[in-house]
């Protein structure tokens, strides 16, 4: 195990799912010869050549749809989005094509495709460039969707999304790239998709998360351990598949949910998690599931604005003492 | 200020695909030739009679008028090949080499369809013979063919893909970007714009500052007219396209000049709103590639009026059969609701989020 | 009042409107020459001229900015879809364009402007042309989502949407162009968005919709009536501005929902009906709100398998049933 | 098989500016072409500066180099023309009129900014001078320029919209399907290419298979190349292109070729990877917009050394009163954040679904 950033794992994944398949390719902008918008395929086109890592001009509809075309006779493309907020351009191909070709084709044409780049919020990159995608993606049936929030998931997730038989939205978080942690330096860490991870253990409340807040998450732990509660982290690292097991297991643990993602509340993914909590452990709830989201505004550039936009440990520990009728 | 260039004649760099005479070919293919677009043309109207009794549901469109543009681009085509198109597609599939029988059964909606009844009319796929759908949003399946494209130089294969599309879906941004991919790559993808002068109702001319050929000149892509009608011409046409692609010729566009007979789709009426009665009339005496294909036979006295009857015959037993075929297949089991959604049904987690029972 | 079709209604609403206000224009494929795809806007050509009423290529992504841009400098652009389907296309300039254009310019440029047509599934139109779309217009702030079930709403929604300051995405039912119901002459006949209405009072158990759907609760009402028990439907009418006033108001008065929707489960607007109702009723409750939605498929072709994807009048009673613990 | 046009000189039927001679120019404009860009420059240079120390956040793109496109495109028009652009737009606004001030402001976050602190550097916009934006996604702009266009031809108006656009961005759907609406529609849009040879990493030569020019063949909108670098040079190509348009001359499409000096964001190497520090460092000598208006300037005797150095320093006064001015300017207020999200707050129902308190 060495400590690595989660950049160095994903350009670790890149690197090892590439060398392992030849029908493995790396496309998108800046892929090639720049390394990467944020480096993440770094040395590859070195390493791979200009078939396996190739950069393409700025098209997302006309990449994503070649990735699509690609896939359906045998190859196993990966398509990087410079960042999923520019892949609103490609969206048709990846919910028509990618997602419904295995059904509407009776079978005959699955679709193992990666679309993959940073979602979320960065720092003051105001409403155009600070969108989490993940309700885009994860509303069609026939894709997958993972947001890993560490460097070891990043690695163990990516290199599942790529051997999976069917698209996978891959979720990163811009602020994720240099967050260090251990990861296996076994070239087959896989994580399966649809398992859950309970980043810390504890009985009083749980927080169920994925992706950048994960982090907020702990933090709020941590912070609120000093005042002796003990916050359970249920990391979901794939909303689909939905580790919904995991789920039950936390609310019925400690009868108090708070659900905390990056994005907007309406139709975001906890507005799922909640349904599903209801739904499945309403008599296990000590109290009403709090929602942490992003202010349901477009993301303003102000740092102060910004700031009260995006859910921060603060709101985090506020909604924890809101379920735990503490205040 | 410079002028570009202004309309029709004089777009310049365009390659008129020349005139093929009978001669070309042995009368064992020009029969072929008769044969299967007569097929086509039987099938669909056997279609069109399934859907007035309602065993045909959903969107249909009939590709009738245009089946030399089927014939003609697939014809000359290796099986390993691919073939890509638009929700206007049953003919191509027929070209492709689909069996008659599967796609009546898919239209049918049942179990023995080629896409087991979930795709429909649009969405014909055969992995067999390497025929990729049946797509329904315009310009969609031009980017996928660019990947295929992609595929075929990635792998170093010695194939070629064709990719519909119709004089509408020039006008879909999907189309330019793939465009462009396919040049600066040198992809093996012809595009074939059928233009049937029409996309629903709106002619071509209102949504389209220059003749369609035009289109590929921002990328030095090579721009054909070839006259779609004349199933000959594009069969020539095509041999010679298809030598150069293989040879490393990289994209080409291709116009082929055709008509629909029907309706857009068969809610659409078929004449005396956006396109008069006579046009039609007009079009159908003097421009039906199936008339013009047997003129060229019995001139040359290559085909028999006798013939011609007994392949007609043949075409009309192949679609009736392939219609009894469908009618009897059944529809798909229910199971089949929650199958081939994903390829991979991972071990962790749920899928399906509908909290249905299965 | 007449009785008159959803087709007639919103026909009424575009002519009314481009009538009194010369900045409206109808703008998408096929809506001049051809009246429309639904014939919707029928003879409107013809009364209102080419400039007024303009029929485009196929260039959803184009012809939606365009109209975004024409709003920016004081048009009120009425733009078709012919169906949701194929917005998809157009969706990084509804949301990245018009959705966040007057924050992001500091108040500077509002954009008034009406993305329209017909959403949700018709009858066999397979995998690519069954969509529910509300869900990819809904969760971004910025702009408001209304979806009429009946001729009165579809066209007091319609010039309600036409009149508003905001982008507007108008989602009307395939199926129900045909409807037939009374509609106010009235020239000013406006519904405010963000007022749901109850379609049918009943004190046993609510069913809270929106769209085509309404219709289904309206029958499963009827049928549930025969065996004693009295259904509300609560329509909601629009999702953005959500009336969370009549949702309360039901919960409170029958302690019992379903939540009915046409299109997907996974962050479906039902979703954020359950997570509202636990967060601000939660102690009104007396059984989980049980969600009826398309099954979890892309939608199959074949007739039988695409009866048993989208939700039915069986369905909702099951539902009903379940939520008042009878069965 | 037909060829199409090959690489560079032989694209046909573009006009290429005529090179433009100060003797066109009175003095007085001469001048003040000198202190507009003097203004770019310096404004841009504050904001490096201000970036550097952490007073600016977020992406910035500077404009440093391309000088000469955003006033000579500019600088010809009404004030009720209109001009859209691109993220690298800060001298574009100022050319547009608006206020040094209230644009650093914007650059701050701060409440006096254009866009009150709410877009940042990507997105100024300034309705007194119709300046549309500041957009981030490349080639969003386009469609909403057309759009412009529309409603000037909709409202019978005698403007003219023009329409900036990075090299990559012609390679998006949104360029292709706006110039197709444009030519049916003949819309007053000048799209100008500011082609600085990159996009990010990217040398447009790896993403075009055509000199850019070409591209708007396929639609017969007129392609025009002029020099960049050349302020004169653009300010009287456009001052004619502007006659063109408003005659009823329809769309048109520009190529103005020049080169970003600086990286593409604060974030991006200036030079040594993608590009070489040589090729660089030779455009900065000999492409320098502002160093060839200046020896243009001396040469004709219209300029001395004194009244530049004291243009230079008036430019300097100005931008660093602008930073001062956004230095002392506020955060926006806290309740701002949910203002301007729409504009017309509904008396019923709810907006905002994240149930916090406001
Ligand atoms: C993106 C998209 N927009 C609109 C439609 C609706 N539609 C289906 S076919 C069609 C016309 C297409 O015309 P053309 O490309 O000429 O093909 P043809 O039908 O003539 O074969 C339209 C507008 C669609 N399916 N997809
Ligand atoms: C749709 C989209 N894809 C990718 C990006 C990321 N991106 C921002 S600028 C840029 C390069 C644009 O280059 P060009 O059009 O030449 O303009 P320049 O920056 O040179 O002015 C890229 C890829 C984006 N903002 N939007
Ligand atoms: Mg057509
Ligand atoms: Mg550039």
């Amino acid at each position: 195990m060495a400590e690595i950033t989660y950049r160095e794992a994903l350009n670790q994944a890149l690197a090892e799912e590439i060398e392992r398949d030849d029908s493995v390719f790396l496309m998108g902008e800046e892929v090639a010869e720049y390394d990467g918008a944020y480096k993440v395929s770094k040395g590859l086109l070195e390493r791979f050549g200009e078939r396996r890592v190739v950069d393409t001009p700025i098209s997302e509809l006309g990449f994503a749809g070649l990735g699509v075309g690609a896939a359906m006779v045998g190859l196993r493309p990966i398509i990087e989005f410079m960042t999923f907020n520019f892949s609103f351009l490609a969206l048709d191909q990846v919910i028509n094509s990618a997602a419904k070709m295995f059904y509407m084709s009776g079978g005959q044409y699955p679709i193992p495709i990666v679309f993959r780049g940073p979602t979320g919020a960065a720092l003051q990159l105001s409403a155009q460039h600070s969108q989490a995608c993940q309700s885009w993606y994860v509303h069609a049936p026939g894709i997958k969707v993972a947001c890993p929030a560490t460097p070891a998931d990043a690695k163990g997730l990516l290199k599942a999304a790529v051997r999976d038989g069917d698209p996978v939205a891959f979720m990163e978080g811009e602020l994720l790239y240099n967050v260090k942690g251990e990861v296996p330096d076994d070239d087959d860490y896989v994580i399966p998709l649809g398992v859950a991870d309970v980043k810390r253990e504890g009985k009083d409340v749980s927080i169920i998360t994925h992706g950048a807040p994960v982090h907020l998450a702990l933090q709020a732990a941590a912070k609120l351990e000093k005042e002796g509660v003990e916050v359970e982290v249920l990391d979901l690292r794939c909303l689909r598949p939905l580790d919904v097991d995991a789920i039950l297991a936390t609310v019925k643990k400690t009868n108090r949910v708070v659900s905390l993602e990056e994005g907007w509340p309406f139709v975001g993914p906890g507005s799922q998690i909640v349904g599903l909590i209801q739904d499945e452990a309403f008599d296990y709830l000590d109290a009403p599931v709090v929602r942490v989201t992003q202010a349901d505004v477009p993301m303003p550039y102000a740092k102060n604005l910004e700031q009260l936009a995006k859910p921060d440990v603060d709101r985090v520990v506020a909604a924890c003492n809101r379920v735990l009728y503490r205040s | 200020m410079a002028e570009t260039k202004t309309k029709d004649e004089d777009v310049a760099d365009v390659s008129k695909a020349p005139e093929a005479s009978v001669e070309d070919f042995s009368k064992e293919e020009l029969h072929r030739f008769m044969r299967e677009m007569l097929l086509y043309r039987r099938f669909e109207e056997k279609a069109e009679e399934a859907y007035a009794i309602g065993k045909i549901g959903g969107f249909c469109h009939l590709h009738i008028g245009q089946e030399a543009v089927a014939l003609g681009f697939i014809q000359p085509l290796r099986e390993d090949d691919y073939a890509i198109s638009t929700y206007r597609e049953h003919t191509q599939a027929l070209a492709k080499g689909m069996d008659a029988k599967v796609v009546m059964a898919e239209l049918y909606g049942r179990a023995d369809g080629c896409s087991q009844g979930k795709g429909g009319s649009m969405h014909l796929f055969d992995t067999e013979v390497n025929f990729l759908g049946g797509h329904g949003i315009v310009g969609a399946q031009i980017p996928l063919a660019t990947g295929v494209g992609w595929k075929i130089l990635y792998r170093e294969e010695d194939r070629v893909c064709v990719c519909f599309l119709g004089d509408a879906a020039v006008n879909q941004g999907a189309f330019h970007e793939s465009m462009n991919l396919a040049a600066i790559w040198n992809l093996p993808v012809i595009y074939v714009v059928e233009n049937n002068e029409y996309g629903m109702g709106t002619h071509i001319g209102r949504v389209s500052p220059t003749p369609l050929v035009q289109r590929s000149c921002a990328y030095d892509i090579p721009g054909h007219v070839v006259n779609g009608q004349n199933a000959l011409e594009v069969i020539s046409f095509m041999r010679g396209l298809l030598e150069e692609v293989r040879g490393g010729g990289g994209p080409q566009y291709v116009e082929a000049r055709t008509y629909r007979f029907k309706g857009h789709s068969m809610s659409d009426p078929v004449a005396g709103t956006y396109r008069s009665k006579e046009e039609l009339k007009d079009k159908q005496e003097k421009e039906d590639p199936i008339l013009l294909l047997k003129d060229q036979l019995f001139q040359a006295e290559l085909l028999t009026q006798e013939e011609l009857e007994e392949m007609d015959e043949a075409a009309r037993v192949e679609v009736e059969e392939a219609a009894e075929f469908a009618d009897a297949s059944p529809l798909p089991a229910e199971e089949e609701l929650y199958t081939q959604v994903y390829a991979e049904l991972n071990e962790h987690g749920r899928l399906f989020l509908d909290g249905r029972d299965r």
